[in-house]
């Protein structure tokens, strides 16, 4: 039993924190949200070359890394630093490329690993919640390809990609986990129009509506959904990981405030209510930050182990999530309420991860129903 | 014991449902229902339907154009404007300074001020809070000094609602440094056009502007602003702050925010039935819908008791507590209710005009960002911790 | 709008409060409860003679009140005393006599209400949990009467009772609200067996078995379900005033004792954590006792609203009294622990009446399933 | 990072559970699954079969027949002996007194009391709390007069454990009055049928006695059973609470429990299915599961640490306040299950000889008793307030 990560991945962390640190005030992070693409370029090219992209590939895939725990690490500092490029839709969508891709369809990693080709993957419908198995869009044979019909909503980083990977039934009712087929669409395919708006949060997502969108498919017809879960579990990973970091950042503002500021003439962090609450915001983030070491050390193991794990740390990330943020805002008073305080934005991130790939309520009916 | 409104509180209710349906604008109402955000104008044109009923101070005397309610009265009127939709009337000059006026302020003040307030003339802002102090009010800094005829107050006041509407504002301000803080406050009126005054909007957590920070640099107020007597303004801001004792528990604000949830959680679907039949989100919302019913019965015991002369005592502070809890719950349920869709947010779209598509269900795109904004209501006007202190101290004795 | 007691019942609260004050200390309830019995008849003639007995039942019946507020003022302070005695089993009984008995059956409430004769239901059994329609007993006609087998638990007062009202199943499915009939029972009938135990707070109950026990219809056959739903909320809002009164003093209790106890020095009144968690202590008392007054102010009107109240109650007073109970101990510190300091007995009493006619969860979903 | 268990720790983890199948009693298991008491002989018999193996003080140095075992190792069997129902170990004299004497004591000390210890000769029983005292404990009171080669103790202790069943006491006592209170306290060893001593039971909530009130009055004590140096108690005894480390986070017995509860819900029928297929049970049984797999990572994880020879610090109070918590969740889960039959209790049906028909289902009886006694958990060994007070300090710096 060992919980020290090792050398290689103590590095890729010491790297990120301190390139965030040089590169990415939360100025910088407002200006990158506020641009027309909802993220910098540039910035995403940096990244590129700093090898963080990378970090969330195989070596076969021609990355470095691609396990659970370098996901944890990254998507940590990401979320120490409310980074809004598109990490997100590049490890949902390179999951499933990496997973179920050709030869030749794996060729496009080389080009997202080194920043140039920005990838997305559209799941969600407007009616489909957090169900992962509900999939209405339609995929039919048309000549020696598919043609795609249907809408899918929140699209994260679906206004920027180039490629697109999309999900559409060929087969199978609309609840079926069978008959979900994953298709490569080009970004500028005939039929498909691409919606971009940004989240309350600051991040960059679209809603996406097809008509006879030719697409070409990835992996076997029919059989997409275990892949599906496969990537949905280490993007749930990732944004657990993400809330640890945006969370034990909020914890920190939240402390040094209650070293500072005074009201009827003592520090606020001399008053014992305050303290308490802290405390018991301290314990639970160590059991976050325990329940993502689970999830990212049972991520290859078999589906139940696995998928219970993530779901775990999915529902804890919800009920310690608004508890953090909500203490993080109440401590600060007023100030907590405002866009100036950094801590705020880090609330809205917090809060709006419940809302990415299922909430704590849904994780916790799926961690029940998944033991059963 | 009754636990009903008897039959002239209903008639008083049915008379304000009629009152609501006749004069509310589709328009208006269609604008709170959707988090629209409201111009000045809309206000104008509300405020002066109530007027023209003889409702707009409905808790001013008679003689100067008020109608008297009881605590039931004011109870019943905030469910119904809630559940109709109609805006809110802002309450720093009608709700605050009144009161002031009427009780401690000179003839000269309320003949010119109080029908101006009705009549639209002048909008007021509050100018209580200054930066730092949070819910220790008496800590002010902010001084006037005297000159000839004239104070000359230098200082900050922050959180000013809509302070960039306002015409008028009345403030606390530090007097004389002599005794204890509460002592050496008074109170005065002064005009925001003022040479010398500038107003800072704060922009909050979900990108609105409500709140601001007003400037004085050498403001000359005149003396007859001052409302009372020098030194004494304590006094008449602690009359102010337990005057305002409807709505502290927000019952109509969440019995209408309940509604709209059950109704979202009805129309969004999970596993292809209403989320509303959901057994876990069903679970959330019966829980917070008992809370609430408890919670009306509660404040009404306490407005009965107000009514039959009790003073409002620390019974505001754990209806602030808990209406705050439950209001802050139901904001929190209905970004849930929402699933992925309460992640698109757009500002434009909270403006009277736009009129595109809306991305996802209509009713999406204010939810979260009033889970966001309603985090306030546990801060403001008196944190809820300062508000456990204040049971604690008066109810407990400790 | 009033909520203000009638001078009536503002008497018979003081007249009860003023009785228990002088003759029902703690000690006397201890003694009480570890007689024989599990409870005194002496000082259940007294009860009688001062008319609380009676203050359950309407005028009709032979009593002075019977009405939701009635229940709510005896109880409270019943529940401010830790009483044991059986007024719950006798409310129970009461409740269905008075609604379905025929004039006969119902001349025995007379000596009911005079204290001679001890009455109770039977109606729980092994595994009905809290589904108030699940029966399983059997009674089937034998000549002039009835016969009835199977196994009731849990009864409340049952092993004092001279007189007992059992249901039984004439018909249905054993889930059915349809085919459900009661039965006067008497205490000495044969195949009757009725064994007695005490709870863990101290009250009187037994197990009864049923082989070919003669009984006489109470009301028409198989159409109890209604009566006995009615009984069940009278009953269940009689343990909420109950809960209330015992809450209210476990509240000061603990109060006091912050104000005597000290520690590094200092009362630990002067916690400011301990402050705040009394403070919400007081705020969930009065909202449990607004809950209460709902109940009883729409006792008499229809099933669903009157039903949705009671089930309002009851799941706050689960809710509530275990943050009650369990403040009172943890504030008492080890004191709160033993057997010596009274407040352990209220908090045992608090946190047991989640088990009497439902629990916070069942009532919960009682509450959604009714307004469905 | 591997979040398993190593092939030494799977090794080592067999190795105890083929412990349990062997050596322990279906009759001694079956006493703590179904919440009997356990006599004096029950507890001695298990200690033998511990000592036999060379388990008994398993943290004491090899010399003196520990078996220096790693945190780890601590953890896996204290998880194991919680899953097979074996007795706890009373660890007063084996994991409290002892390190003290090891680190502290004499020579002669460590070889008279160590080995009467392990043989079961000396049965100890701890003196640290005194009345009104809680978790302040530098605030004792008790104290000890040198009168030549004695000490002559007067005073009183209380919320002793087992202290009717103990030959020895070990003891904070006042011998100085000078300095911080903290100051002036040693540490002694007294005889339990020393002339002067009563002691008295105390009677908890469930009825049960299992804690006891110690009295003292003018009791002899040889100088020689003083540990240590004279008025250099309190660093004795702050070694012997931080050296006391394992099991703070209750995760063996929670996890037992926890199976325990799960199976009894499997049992108990709701609608005519189990009840750990209803949504709500079911839902609440899965939150206190993630909460607790989770609590144990974050205990192993300590435990590495402390393993590569980090000082325990504020972190156990972390692993106090949250495992505290959540056995206690369990145990009220346990009682909800039960439903009605959470009501009859019976003292005598947890007496070994009592053969009569359970009331209700066979594991009911002692499941409501248990929730009440757990109840002590958040309150002993430091209340979770005081740890929350040590958390604010060290890891806050508040």
């Amino acid at each position: 039993m060992d919980f020290n990560l090792s050398d290689d991945r103590r590095m890729l962390s010491e790297t990120l924190s301190r390139f965030l640190g040089d590169k990415y005030s939360i100025e910088k992070r407002h200006e990158c949200a506020a641009s027309d693409d909802g993220f910098s370029r540039d910035m995403w090219n940096e990244f590129a070359e700093l090898g963080i992209v990378g970090a969330l590939f195989s070596e076969e895939n021609g990355g470095f890394g691609g396990g659970g725990e370098d996901i944890n690490v990254v998507f940590e500092q990401l979320g120490r630093a409310l980074v809004v490029e598109p990490f997100l839709p590049t490890l949902l969508a390179g999951s499933l490329i990496s997973e179920l891709g050709s030869d030749a369809q794996k060729e496009m990693l080389e080009g997202v690993i080194s920043g140039e080709k920005l990838i997305a993957f559209a799941h969600g419908e407007p009616g489909s919640r957090y169900e992962i198995e509900r999939v209405t869009a339609k995929a039919e044979k048309a000549g020696d390809g598919w043609q795609l019909n249907g809408n899918k909503s929140v699209v994260l980083g679906g206004g920027a990609a180039d490629t697109l990977i999309i999900s559409a039934r060929t087969s199978g009712d609309e609840d079926s986990a069978n008959g979900i087929s994953l298709f490569v669409v080009d970004a500028g395919a005939a039929g498909l129009d691409v919606r971009s708006f940004g989240t309350v949060d600051g991040y960059p997502a679209a809603e996406i509506a097809m008509r006879n969108v030719s697409g070409e498919l990835l992996g076997n017809e029919g059989e997409a959904f275990e892949a599906i879960e496969k990537a949905y579990g280490r993007a749930t990973l990732a944004v657990c990981a993400e809330a640890m970091g945006a969370m034990d950042v909020a914890k920190d503002f939240t402390v040094e405030y209650m070293h500072q500021r005074k009201q009827f003439g003592v520090e606020i962090g001399k008053f014992q209510v305050l303290q308490h609450r802290m405390a018991d915001v301290l314990i639970e983030l160590e059991q976050m930050r325990s329940s993502i070491i689970n999830a990212s050390g049972h991520m290859n193991d078999d589906r139940v182990i696995r998928e219970r794990m993530v779901s775990s740390a999915k529902h804890l990330a919800g009920r310690i999530g608004r508890q953090v943020a909500e203490e993080a805002i109440q401590i600060h008073g007023g100030n907590g309420m405002t866009w100036e305080y950094a801590v705020s934005h880090y609330a809205k991130r917090i809060i709006m991860i419940d809302h990415l790939f299922g909430d704590t309520d849904h994780h916790l009916e799926r961690y029940i129903s998944i033991g059963a | 014991m009754d636990i009903n409104y008897n039959s002239e509180e209903i008639v008083f209710r049915d008379e304000v449902r009629a009152f609501f349906a006749e004069k509310l604008s589709p328009r208006l109402s269609n604008k709170v229902k959707f988090g629209k955000r409201l111009a000045k104008a809309d206000m104008e044109e509300w405020q002066k339907e109530l007027n023209d009923r003889g409702w707009l101070a409905p808790n001013w005397p008679k003689e100067w154009g008020g109608a008297e309610w009881s605590a039931v009265q004011n109870h019943i009127f905030d469910e119904e404007r809630w559940a109709a939709n109609a805006p809110q009337i802002m309450p720093f000059g009608l709700g605050m300074l009144a009161p002031v006026l009427i009780k401690f302020g000179s003839e000269e003040q309320k003949s010119h001020y109080l029908p101006r307030m009705l009549d639209g003339t002048d909008w007021w802002c509050q100018g209580y809070s200054e930066p730092g102090a949070g819910s220790d009010l008496a800590s002010l800094r902010t001084k006037a000094e005297r000159d000839g005829d004239h104070y000359i107050v230098n200082g900050q006041k922050t959180w000013t609602t809509l302070g960039h509407f306002a015409d008028w504002i009345f403030c606390l301000v530090r007097t004389s440094n002599e005794g204890k803080r509460q002592q050496g406050i008074s109170f005065l009126m002064i005009d925001m056009n003022s040479p010398g005054i500038e107003v800072r909007p704060i922009i909050l957590l979900d990108g609105e502007h409500e709140v601001n920070e007003v400037f004085f640099d050498n403001v000359k107020v005149p003396v007859e602003n001052l409302v009372g007597e020098e030194n004494m303004g304590w006094t008449y801001a602690k009359y102010l702050l337990t005057h305002e004792r409807t709505n502290t528990a927000n019952i109509g604000s969440s019995l209408a925010a309940l509604a709209s949830m059950k109704e979202i959680a009805s129309r969004q679907m999970k596993n292809g039935k209403p989320l509303s039949q959901d057994p876990y989100f069903a679970a959330r919302i019966a829980k917070v819908e008992i809370d609430l019913r408890a919670m009306q019965t509660t404040n009404l015991r306490v407005l009965v008791d107000a009514d039959s002369g009790a003073a409002p005592g620390p019974e505001s502070s754990m209806l602030k507590v808990k209406g705050t809890i439950i209001r802050q719950e139901i904001n929190d349920l209905a970004r849930r209710a929402l699933g992925p869709y309460a992640l698109p947010f757009s500002s434009e779209a909270m403006d009277e005009g736009y009129n595109d598509e809306p991305i996802g269900p209509d009713y999406a795109n204010p939810i979260a960002s009033e889970y966001f904004n309603n985090r306030k209501l546990s801060i403001f006007a008196g944190s809820n911790e300062i508000q456990r202190n204040i049971i604690s101290k008066t109810k407990l004795g400790l």
